[in-house]
């Protein structure tokens, strides 16, 4: 069964290889497709099959029912966001890439030792410093070089505190699974080393110090690397902080941790919901929701052991629910030119299916019940309180309505069109001059990667075979973001019980 | 249960005789004050029966709903003799205090039908004036009753005015004072005596009650009149009955007469002092009648809380 | 299970596609069935003793959706199944506007969620169909959006004010079930007491919170007037009858469950809270034009006389006197029940005037008496009951409410003293209230139904098909009978919820309270009126002489004799003299435009129009301050994400230094 | 032994602070490969002690990688930019550095970042297990030093150097704190940061026939 662990790895492999050989676009299209499946299939079989043990191969790579969540996840995501944002024709790099940022991730999820966890990490930066600049515009080079050295010099911070931790395990281990079972380390270098570590992953989930990048790299990017980014590859780096989470509530005697969580934590859900409420651009709305609930999650972490499960169906569900929406987003963009809401909200050739389906996506957004958001934010707010951290959840919370009233006026906005309005929405207040001259018009040309040109769609009234998939996708996402946490409840139980069992066992 | 039933009866007719007399009374009294000669005591009774005998003339659109209306206030002013104990105790509804006043609203309400039902601008004035100020009396009237039943420890009139006989301290205590006072001014607000609105005038503008009568004629304006004067008549009654609780009868029994006759007195005394007060007062502007009421309703709370403060 | 097998019936007809007509009476008659075993299930759970349980586990040990039918719930459950009823009836008949098919799918998850909520056993099930019935009703409010652009601004304070409730309802709930073991799953049935009292206190205070923004209390009641009227009519009747009565369920359940701790002034808070909402909502019905939007304001000022009696029943427990604390609760239910029937017909009946005369504003009305004959006098039924007046289930439960708080603190002295003077303050307050709202209805009933129509609108006004006016019909029977028989009304109420307020020893139509000395009879009073009434319609009968048809009259011209319909008084003429008393509450924006003559400024023109517009008072100073100070804020904000990206490195910087320094102190 | 290390020490902090302290970036470029012959001849030392001729050969290549590629390619770069900048206008002088700090200030801060940085985590590194591990809060100084060069220069190339030195403060805690990390972690990194700085140069090309110029600061329209 430890084999297993290496199969989506080889995929990708295989798949950067024959997209270079064979020179079919069509290859090139499916490949990225086809790894995201393998991954999927993959992560779900490990997550019906691991109850309490973990697997290894290697001495490289371990998983066990947290991290085989997670590969579901990257699978799930990458599925949804490829399967129906990637159009036709893309190029051969292109292709490529994606396959090098699905291996990334995996092996980030699978790594036993933190080291190659940065490793990984750092690899999906790399991978998708390209992908950002595709689009080929000034502001997507712009965005590109903020991204690579932001997020480079936040995962370098976390490098030093991988390093710390080493020392601290005086040049023994740096396997998580060790290191949790380990007694003999050094407080206060482990203590400086996982905080280093945590400030530094955090850049990757886009938290409050290092939340810069997130907005320009995500509305920057073409559709589907963005749906990637932001519906998984921010939750990949905060499986990482919540290894260190771990770690730190079985070997670390205070909770300097969870402290520096929290503010991160509340600090990222105050900026984003902030930096929401003047915001008009659609993308660059949906990156700051992903940052508030970035902050979420991470208060959930902090809380530790307890909250974890509905951390887990948070990530999951967050991810399914935000690809689509980046997906729909991208394709409203490129069909009607412009990303700006009220514009959108005018032009009036949303058609029927994406019009459904996006509101459908922003209601799960906004954790509205019968969105699994909505049980993780309850359990994660129940779990809060009971372990004494009441304020800071009441003031997310309060952060948390304020976001939800500006991303509400958008759906109402896109729902019904620009409408005179006298409640004084926040952005619809002012009136629309001051949003036209301030914000440069973001009217990004037609990327030209796509090398059939997306004009061509419209005037045809967009080719039905590929828009019907894309839509089904979406919506299986969105119905999946509904059900599956609910129903899956053995694997929520099996993640409890090797969470006590490690954390038991170990103490 | 039947004895309950003839004596309030017995109460109801006595008080529909007794009223416009009591009106006559009271214009006999100003007249004679203001150097007029006036007319007779039975002089209301004779201009009743005369509309009786009218032809009732109404306006084709409102002519079913101000005929129903009409009725509709005179049997709501029976009900407030049946049940308020003005001559004695038992009544078939316990005169409770929020029993009175809803009968009491009723009455408006349809008063205020007839002269919206009219179609004229005067009718539709008067009313709004005549339920703005009900909804301002309301307050003064439950506070002052809840003032007196904090020493009863019940709001059934009816036991209040038996303990007030048994122990005549109450009587004379701060808060029955203070209920008294703001009872009067409550009172002269509802059955739209001078200081509020006065009854003999015709100038349109300055009208309440006599506004939504305007357009009723015949049968209809003679139920309206004597509606309004029974409500006069039971309220000062309640009054008396409250300063002066001494010959009120539990039932028919040999003691009726001389309660019938301690009763005209008691209201006959009272319209003379109501008419006597009424020529020194001029009337008020209609937008300083809310802080007349206000300062009713002060005085009411003051009871309360004397009360509140006695009792402990 | 029965009734989700109907819910799931109900949810297919409403996404399948079919054509208009069919739809709306497919789905309206399904409801009605959905709805009439819900009160069978009502009916059931009263009376046998088990409690029915079924749960659906979800992933964690604690995380399950579940059901269980507790006494009080049955009691709720049959309120709103029975207002779902009557209203999918009034639907069955409906014109299939665009609006109406496109919102069957939401009408059916509407009904079913409140269901869920008043059957909820755990606290996550309570607030997941809580936050669906309000998705489930934003939807419907939104529906005719294309008609009225106003919605729009509704919806958007509709759905942020809920989500406060909601935040606050699960924030209450995770502070009190922090003081109690998490793996509890029935949060509401084990504890009285709750443990440690801040905590617990600031959980009651935040559950009261979140249901007092749905019930539409004083500062939060903003979106009530803007969201019930902006729904269709029928979907306004569902929302004011049995939404806001989920509020009352849910402050009921916080105050019998919770509220035990001795401490904390909640009670206190919300009489106040509850007068000042009920006056402040009257006197803005009173001044009202638009029907609709007035009968929003007046549920919210019932609501202000329920908050009330909620607030006498904390401090009557505080002070021990739990026959007093008994009595203002079966208040409470009382009115409760009566609010729902009667503002029911309220609505059906201003929708039907609505369809006939295509305006909302009582202005235009006039003389509709004669044409609609049947609506006029089921609205007026329902203006009997808005008012209180004697015969109806309000005037009973008013009266109730009145005695409890005139008792509670007579008897025992050693009550502290802020309920001896918060009580007569109420009672003032519930007095006041009472008085204006006569004027509110009279104006209605008076200016819109009597008189001349004032406008084309009025005139071709014509009576609504016969099939629409069945359910108000149903529903008005609901205001008097159960006030005629209120002795078996409240024995039933007090066995099944064992308020131990021994009623058991009177007949049926009387409803005696024996410690307060006092009983009441509806049946009585009504009786007498009658018998008054026949034997004096008799008399004139008899005396009438006959008289031959007389010529048309007319009244007092005053000198002209041709009398049109812009004599009468209008409706807001009708309530000036309550915008004048009460002017510094509603400061209305007052504009006189002159048209002047040409040649100079001192003549006017032939008409001087004077517009006064009504601003909501709590709008102007609390609510948009604080949207206009974070929109600031935001603005500031701004600069955060200013662009340059060594403002972005200097944060990581700063970040980086300050772990370091705290990591290794 | 820890002599050499003492010897490396010294190299780096005083190879990092000329680098804040001189402008050109030529100059800069040589003192980079210092810095990483100092820190290669480290490992090497550590790694000859240990005797275990895998971390030598690991050493050596970091030692090749880090003196020699790394400087060679951002020469290459500077030698392109000499080509086809115009020497007439001295402010677009792509060799010239412009930073927010003027040298002197900029020398001050670093001061004070290598003596906060020892006072405040001094303490931790004494009971670790290598004798060395006194000297690692010089490692943390360069990582601070490096991000403060990051954050104040306004080239595009000078970040690229930033990085770089922060990446050398890190191997450098590595050699001081457990004598280098695992041979799989140091291979990683050391890859990484070649890739990173690789797409850096790539997109500094990108950026001069985007906007021009590389000047970071003028990159604004990208804002909230």
């Amino acid at each position: 069964m430890n084999y297993l662990l290496i199969i989506p790895l080889i995929t990708a492999a295989l798949a950067i290889a024959a997209t270079f050989s064979a020179r079919s676009s069509a290859l090139n299209q499916y490949a990225p497709i086809f790894t995201g499946a393998i991954t999927f299939i993959t992560g779900l079989y490990l997550v019906a099959t691991l109850h309490r043990t973990n697997i290894s191969f290697g001495g490289v790579l371990r998983v066990d029912p947290l991290s085989a969540w997670m590969l579901m996840t990257v699978g799930a995501v990458g599925l949804v966001a490829l399967g129906s944002g990637l159009r036709g024709g893309i190029d051969r790099g292109y292709s490529s890439l994606l396959n090098c940022f699905l291996a990334a991730m995996s092996l980030a999820v699978e790594a036993d030792n933190i080291g190659v966890m940065w490793f990984a990490i750092e690899a999906t930066t790399v991978a998708t410093a390209y992908l950002v600049s595709m689009s080929g515009t000034k502001k997507s080079a712009e965005a590109a070089w903020k991204y690579v050295v932001i997020a480079s010099s936040g995962i370098a911070i976390a490098l030093l505190g991988v390093v710390i931790i080493f020392g601290a395990s005086k040049g023994t281990t740096i396997s998580w699974i060790s290191l949790m079972r380990d007694h003999g380390l050094n407080q206060g270098l482990l203590r400086l080393g996982l905080s280093l570590s945590v400030l530094g992953f955090a850049t990757k989930v886009g938290l409050f110090p290092m939340h810069s990048w997130l907005p320009d790299a995500h509305s920057q990017s073409p559709a589907p690397v963005s749906a990637l980014m932001s519906g998984v590859l921010l939750s990949v780096a905060l499986y990482l902080i919540v290894r260190m989470r771990l770690i730190s509530e079985i070997s670390l005697a205070n909770t300097e941790i969870k402290g520096l969580l929290i503010a991160i934590g509340v600090g990222s859900i105050g900026v984003a919901s902030l930096l929401m409420v003047r915001q008009s651009d659609i993308k660059r709305l949906l990156a700051y929701s992903s940052m508030e609930h970035m902050g979420v999650m991470a208060i959930g972490v902090a809380i530790g052991k307890d909250a974890l499960p509905a951390v887990m169906t948070y990530i999951l569900a967050h991810g399914l629910i935000k690809a689509s929406l980046f997906v729909l987003a991208g394709r409203l963009v490129s069909k009607t030119g412009t990303s700006d809401i009220s514009e959108l909200a005018k032009s009036h050739n949303i058609t029927g299916a994406t019009k459904y389906l996006m509101i459908l996506g922003l209601i799960g957004l906004l954790g509205l019940p019968p969105f699994a958001i909505f049980l993780a934010e309850v359990s994660i707010s129940i779990n809060g309180f009971t372990h004494g951290m009441a304020i800071f959840i009441v003031l997310s919370f309060i952060f948390a309505l304020v976001a939800f009233s500006s991303v509400v006026r958008s759906t109402v906005q896109l729902a019904f069109g620009n409408g005179p309005d006298d409640y004084p929405s926040i952005a619809l207040g002012i009136d629309q001059s001051l949003i036209n001259d301030s914000i440069t018009k973001s009217g990004s040309e037609v990327p030209s990667y796509v090398k059939t040109s997306t004009s061509k769609v419209e005037s045809k009234q967009s080719r039905p075979s590929r828009i019907r998939i894309a839509d089904l996708t979406v919506a299986t996402a969105l119905i999946a973001a509904l059900v599956f946490p609910l129903l899956d409840a053995s694997s929520q139980r099996a993640i409890e019980a090797t969470l006590s069992a490690l954390t038991g066992g170990a103490r | 249960m039947t004895l309950k039933i003839i004596s309030s009866i017995l109460q109801c007719v006595v008080v529909v005789a007794l009223s416009p007399l009591q009106i006559g009374l009271i214009r006999a009294t100003k007249a004679r004050l203001e150097g007029r000669s006036g007319g007779r005591l039975l002089r209301p009774w004779r201009e009743i029966s005369k509309l009786m005998r009218k032809e009732t003339i109404r306006y084709g659109v409102g002519s079913s709903i101000m005929a129903a209306a009409s009725i509709v206030t005179l049997s709501s002013s029976l009900a407030l003799a049946l049940t308020v104990p003005s001559l004695l105790q038992n009544s078939i509804i316990r005169p409770d205090l929020f029993v009175i006043v809803s009968i009491l609203t009723i009455g408006a309400i349809s008063q205020g039908m007839v002269g919206l039902a009219s179609g004229t601008s005067f009718g539709g004035m008067g009313s709004s004036r005549h339920l703005t100020l009900l909804a301002l009396t309301e307050p003064t009237l439950l506070i002052s009753i809840y003032a007196l039943s904090i020493a009863s420890h019940t709001t059934d009139l009816a036991k209040i005015i038996q303990l007030r006989a048994l122990h005549p301290i109450e009587v004379v205590s701060p808060v029955g004072i203070l209920v008294v006072a703001s009872l009067v001014i409550a009172v002269l607000s509802e059955t739209g005596r001078l200081p509020i609105d006065n009854p003999a005038t015709h100038l349109e503008l300055t009208m309440i009650h006599e506004a939504m009568t305007l357009e009723s004629s015949g049968r209809d304006l003679a139920f309206q009149e004597l509606a309004s004067s029974i409500k006069l008549t039971v309220l000062t009654s309640l009054l008396a009955n409250l300063l002066v609780p001494w010959p009120i009868e539990p039932s028919i029994s040999l003691g009726i007469a001389p309660a019938i006759f301690a009763l005209c007195l008691k209201i006959a005394v009272l319209s003379i002092a109501l008419s006597v007060g009424e020529t020194f007062l001029a009337k008020v502007r209609l937008f300083r009648v809310p802080e007349l009421l206000a300062g009713s309703l002060a005085i009411a709370f003051i009871a309360v809380i004397v009360s509140g403060v006695t009792t402990i | 299970m029965l009734l989700l097998a109907i819910f799931l019936a109900a949810l297919v007809v409403g996404v399948l596609p079919i054509s208009g007509k069919l739809k709306v009476t497919a789905t309206s008659s399904l409801n009605l069935l959905f709805s009439a075993t819900g009160v069978a299930v009502a009916l059931v759970g009263l009376v046998d003793t088990k409690q029915t349980h079924f749960v659906l586990r979800l992933g964690y040990q604690w995380l399950s959706l579940g059901i269980s039918l507790t006494k009080l719930g049955a009691l709720f459950l049959l309120l709103v199944s029975f207002v779902a009823a009557t209203t999918s009836i009034y639907s069955i008949s409906l014109p299939p506007t665009p609006a109406v098919t496109s919102s069957s799918l939401a009408r059916s998850t509407f009904i079913f969620s409140m269901m869920g909520v008043v059957s909820a056993s755990n606290a996550l099930s309570f607030t997941f169909a809580w936050e669906l019935m309000t998705i489930s009703s934003a939807v419907l409010v939104a529906s005719d959006v294309k008609k009225y652009p106003s919605s729009r601004s509704a919806l958007l304070w509709y759905l942020t004010m809920s989500q406060m409730s909601a935040i606050s309802l699960i924030l209450g709930f995770s502070s009190i079930s922090s003081t109690r073991s998490l793996g509890s799953s029935s949060l509401w049935t084990s504890f009285a007491l709750s443990s440690n009292a801040p905590k617990s206190a600031l959980g009651v205070g935040l559950l009261l919170f979140a249901f007092g923004i749905k019930v539409g209390l004083i500062p939060v009641h903003v979106w009530l007037p803007k969201a019930h009227p902006a729904a269709p009519a029928e979907i306004s009747a569902l929302m004011s009858g049995s939404m806001v009565a989920m509020g009352v369920y849910g402050m009921i359940i916080t105050v019998t469950n919770f509220g035990g701790d001795r401490s904390i002034y909640w009670g206190e808070a919300l009489i106040i809270v509850g007068a000042m909402t009920a006056i402040y909502s009257i006197i803005k019905a009173a001044i009202e034009d638009d029907l609709k939007v007035l009968l929003a304001q007046s549920t919210s000022e019932n609501m202000g006389l329920i908050a009330v009696g909620v607030g006498t029943y904390i401090c009557d427990i505080r002070l021990q006197d739990s026959f007093a604390a008994n009595c203002a609760l079966l208040a409470v239910i009382l009115l409760t029940f009566a609010h729902a029937f009667f503002k029911q017909i309220l609505f059906m009946a201003a929708g039907s005037i609505y369809s006939a005369t295509k305006t909302k504003r009582i202005n235009e009305l006039g003389g509709l008496g004669s044409r609609m004959k049947f609506s006029t006098s089921t609205f007026s039924l329902g203006a009997i009951g808005a008012v209180g007046l004697p015969p109806s289930l309000t005037f009973v439960a008013e009266w109730l409410l009145l005695q409890t708080l005139s008792h509670s603190t007579a008897f025992n002295s050693k009550s502290s003293v802020a309920p001896k003077i918060l009580f007569p303050l109420a009672i003032a307050a519930i007095a006041l209230t009472t008085g204006i709202a006569v004027v509110t209805f009279t104006k209605i009933v008076g200016v819109g139904f009597l008189g001349l129509p004032r406008t084309s609108k009025a005139k071709s006004a014509v009576e609504v098909s016969r099939s629409t006016l069945i359910a108000p019909l149903v529903a008005a029977t609901f205001i008097f009978a159960p006030a005629i028989a209120i002795g078996y009304v409240a024995r039933e109420i007090d066995s099944v919820l064992h308020l131990n307020l021994s009623l058991s020893s009177q007949g049926n139509f009387t409803l005696s309270l024996p410690l307060f000395h006092a009983s009441i009879t509806p049946l009585a009073i009504a009786a007498i009126f009658i018998c008054i009434g026949v034997v004096v319609g008799g008399i004139t009968k008899a005396t009438g002489r006959s008289k031959q048809a007389l010529p048309a009259q007319y009244p007092w011209g005053c000198g002209q004799i041709a009398i049109d319909s812009t004599f009468q008084t209008s409706g807001s003429g009708f309530t000036e003299p309550i915008l004048r008393i009460f002017d510094d509450v509603i400061n209305p924006g007052r504009d006189v435009q002159v048209s002047h003559e040409s040649e100079s400024f001192y003549f006017a023109q032939r008409h001087l129009n004077v517009g006064s517009a009504s601003t909501d008072l709590f709008e102007i100073r609390l609510l948009r301050p604080t949207i206009s100070a974070i929109e600031k804020v935001a603005n500031r904000a701004r600069r955060i994400q200013g662009g340059s990206i060594h403002l972005y490195l200097i944060y990581a910087f700063i970040g980086l230094i300050v772990v370091i320094s705290i990591a290794s102190l | 032994m820890t002599f050499f290390l003492q010897l490396c020490a010294g190299t780096l902090l005083i190879s990092t602070i000329v680098i804040v302290w001189r402008r050109s970036l030529k100059s800069t470029a040589r003192l980079l490969s210092i810095q990483g012959l100092a820190l290669g001849f480290g490992l090497f030392a550590v790694e000859v002690t240990r005797g275990n001729s895998l971390g030598v050969a690991i050493s050596l290549t970091v030692l090749a990688l880090k003196a020699f590629v790394l400087p060679l390619l951002i020469q290459r770069r500077l030698k392109i930019i000499n080509q086809d900048s115009r020497p007439s206008d001295p402010s677009n002088n792509e060799l010239r550095d412009d930073t927010y700090l003027n040298p002197t200030a900029g020398v001050f801060i670093s001061a004070l970042l290598i003596g906060g940085a020892f006072v405040v985590t001094g303490p931790l590194f004494t009971n670790t297990g290598s004798t060395s591990s006194y000297l690692a809060p010089t490692g943390i100084a360069i990582v601070l030093i490096g991000f403060l060069i990051i954050s104040s220069r306004r080239r595009a190339i000078s970040q690229l150097i930033g990085f770089v030195v922060v990446d050398n403060g890190i191997t450098a805690t590595a050699l001081f704190v457990s004598g280098g990390v695992p041979t799989l972690v140091e291979l990683s990194s050391s890859v990484d940061v070649l890739l990173v700085v690789l797409i850096l140069q790539a997109f500094t090309y990108r950026l001069r026939d985007h906007f021009g110029h590389t000047d970071i600061s003028q990159l604004r329209n990208l804002r909230d």
